[in-house]
């Protein structure tokens, strides 16, 4: 009865993993890139976001960090921190998008889980 | 609500099975507030009495490891129907409380 | 009774002869330096005048082997040793390890409760102070956090 | 002609699928009582220490002079204290509010919505000219406490009745429970039916059976009781999904589903819990 699920973990872990977008990730050609990233497509990358964030919010399936991953990302490109706004209004434009793609998932599969 | 303090006696023959549980936030001094970041300073109960008809059958002295809203219970015997129970507390700010009760 | 402990805390070397008496108990006062140590032992020499209890089958401690909840502890003790003066409850690993003490009367039964908090696994002790010396009982608790409840 | 038999066929079978709240309730009590053969069925009610039985003792430790008295106490003072208008909370319920809690959440059908105990006693200060609680306001839990504490024992009874705005809010708490959601994608069902009696890090999942009937609850860990909304915000925050407001469309009727689910169990709320 009382047996641990360690695959309950192994997918949290798993999906975590899979939205989020870690900064070691990024290769020496994105840093080349970075350097060139302005406040203005900082700027539309965070707009991106919220668009993302708001459609999500809409059908009422935001998660959770998603905001303060956008205001994160804001404070960051107020310091001038540029590439590292970008990545914080990347990662959740991503779980917006994610977001909005599990609702549209679950619009049928929740119907497999009833107890019947 | 009145005194924050709940006693609850059941006599069996002239044994009085005590037990009491108080509203206090028994605060360590270690926490801080989730909003401000600010230590919340310590505030607990230092001593707890019960005395049966003025005659002290217990004194509890209470670290802040004790839990909050503190429940304490307890056993005494020569105790009868008709006595009074007093409990009262005291905590570090100088707060106290007390109710009492009569055994039935 | 106040006067005495005063003078005690002053530490006087020469009141020296006093270090084995137990403070708490001759004041009947709150036993401050024995809830300030950060020590188990420094605790039980600041209440008790000595540090050791003897291990005593007849003393039973009921305390959960896996704390559901490390804010709410519950903890009983009771004891069929005779004149029985006080009952404290000691965690180990606890900032300050002295958790809680009852004085407890003739005609009030060795027999109590309460709920305590605890920071971490550690081993919990009961120590009853008898008109013959310190014994104890110890068990351990372990403390678990995390998790959607706790 | 064989297309169009299997369409029929195909909503035929979502029909029957979606409208018998009574077949989900049985089919939902069985897989607990299978699952769980060594659990009488009216132990539900206890939550996850129907099913664990250290953390059991522990509770019944506390249960031995529970802190949410205080709450009832409180509840029951506030309870008698009139309105300005000099009627009452008792005025606006069947036996003066006595013995109820077990036929909430309802549908109403004049306000076409699920009307929860919270929002009752709510809508009967504003029907009274006083201004509603907040959600959160400790009065408004401790009302809530004393109701369920003078429903003790009786017998959950939660109705759907034959119309289609209440099969609809029924079928919505339904799909809310069984949808998965968050960054952790995890549906209610996921943690408190496929893995009840599991382990979450230091946490056993408690069964969803039961869930709702001894809530409000006084949560150790806060040192304060809290609204099984509150409750559902605390779980869809663990599973890292944008909480909702407590007494959202949304809650409420996954309030409806859940306790329809626990039909003919007890109340036996307020509760105590870690």
């Amino acid at each position: 009865m009382m047996v641990r699920t360690p695959w309950l973990v192994a997918v949290s872990l798993i999906l975590a993993g899979h939205a989020s977008v870690l900064p070691a990730q990024e290769t020496s050609n994105q840093a080349e890139a970075a350097a060139q990233l302005s406040a203005e497509s900082v700027a539309k990358s965070i707009g991106r976001a919220e668009a993302a964030r708001y459609q999500a919010a809409e059908l009422r399936v935001e998660w959770l960090e998603t905001g303060s991953l956008i205001e994160q990302a804001r404070k960051e490109a107020g310091l001038g921190h540029y590439e590292k706004a970008m990545a914080l209004a990347d990662k959740a434009r991503q779980q917006g998008e994610l977001a909005v793609e599990q609702y549209e998932r679950e619009a049928e599969a929740w119907q497999q889980r009833v107890v019947r | 609500m009145a005194s924050k303090i709940k006693v609850k006696v059941k006599l069996k023959g002239d044994v009085a099975e005590v037990k009491s549980l108080m509203l206090h936030p028994m605060e360590t001094g270690a926490r801080k507030d989730p909003d401000t970041g600010a230590t919340i300073p310590a505030h607990h109960i230092t001593e707890l009495t019960f005395s049966n008809n003025g005659k002290t059958v217990m004194t509890v002295h209470c670290s802040t490891a004790v839990s909050r809203d503190p429940y304490f219970s307890f056993s005494f015997s020569g105790a009868k129907a008709g006595d009074t129970l007093a409990v009262r507390w005291v905590d570090n700010t100088g707060e106290s409380d007390t109710v009492e009760t009569v055994l039935g | 009774m106040q006067l005495s402990r005063r003078l005690f805390v002053r530490g006087s070397i020469a009141l020296a002869a006093l270090w084995a008496m137990p403070r708490a108990l001759l004041a009947g006062a709150w036993p401050d330096k024995a809830f300030a140590s950060s020590a188990a032992s420094e605790a039980m020499t600041e209440l008790f005048g000595a540090d050791q209890a003897t291990d005593s089958s007849a003393i039973s401690l009921t305390a959960p082997e896996i704390a559901e909840n490390g804010a709410v502890v519950p903890i009983t003790v009771e004891t069929t040793l005779e004149n029985v003066q006080s009952v404290s409850i000691v965690v180990e690993k606890n900032p300050r390890p002295l958790a809680v003490s009852f004085e407890i009367p003739p005609g009030t039964l060795p027999d109590v409760a309460c709920r305590i908090k605890m920071g971490q696994t550690s081993q919990v002790m009961a120590v009853v102070k008898t008109d013959s010396g310190l014994f104890s009982a110890a068990k351990e608790v372990k403390v678990t956090i995390g998790g959607c409840g706790g | 002609m064989h297309r169009l038999a299997l369409a029929c066929l195909a909503v035929a079978l979502s029909v029957t699928a979606r409208a018998d709240p009574e077949q989900d309730r049985e089919a939902f009590r069985a897989y607990f009582l299978q699952r769980f053969p060594d659990v009488p069925v009216a132990e539900y009610v206890n939550g996850i220490y129907a099913i664990d039985d250290k953390a059991r003792a522990q509770w019944q430790e506390i249960e031995a002079f529970p802190p949410y008295e205080f709450a009832v106490e409180q509840g029951e003072a506030l309870f008698g204290q009139p309105f300005a208008n000099g009627r009452g909370y008792a005025d606006c319920f069947e036996n003066g509010g006595i013995g109820v809690r077990q036929h909430f959440p309802r549908f109403d059908l004049e306000r076409g919505e699920v009307v929860t105990l919270e929002l009752a006693l709510n809508l009967c200060r504003m029907d009274n000219g006083e201004s509603p609680y907040p959600y959160e306001s400790d009065d408004l839990i401790a009302l809530s406490a004393y109701m369920a504490w003078t429903s003790r024992g009786e017998t959950i009874d939660v109705k759907v009745p034959d119309d289609p705005r209440a099969l609809a809010a029924y079928e919505d708490g339904k799909r809310f429970y069984y949808s998965k959601r968050g960054q952790l994608n995890f549906a209610c069902s996921d943690c408190h039916v496929t893995s009840a009696g599991s382990w979450v890090r230091a946490d056993h999942l408690s069964a969803s059976l039961g869930h709702p009937s001894h809530f409000p609850v006084y949560r150790s860990k806060l040192g304060e009781m809290i609204s099984l909304h509150s409750r559902f915000y605390g779980c869809i925050r663990d599973v890292r999904a944008r909480p909702l407001d407590e007494q959202s469309e949304e809650y409420r009727n996954l309030e409806y589903f859940l306790t329809y689910m626990s039909n003919g169990l007890e109340v036996n709320g307020p509760g105590a819990r870690k």
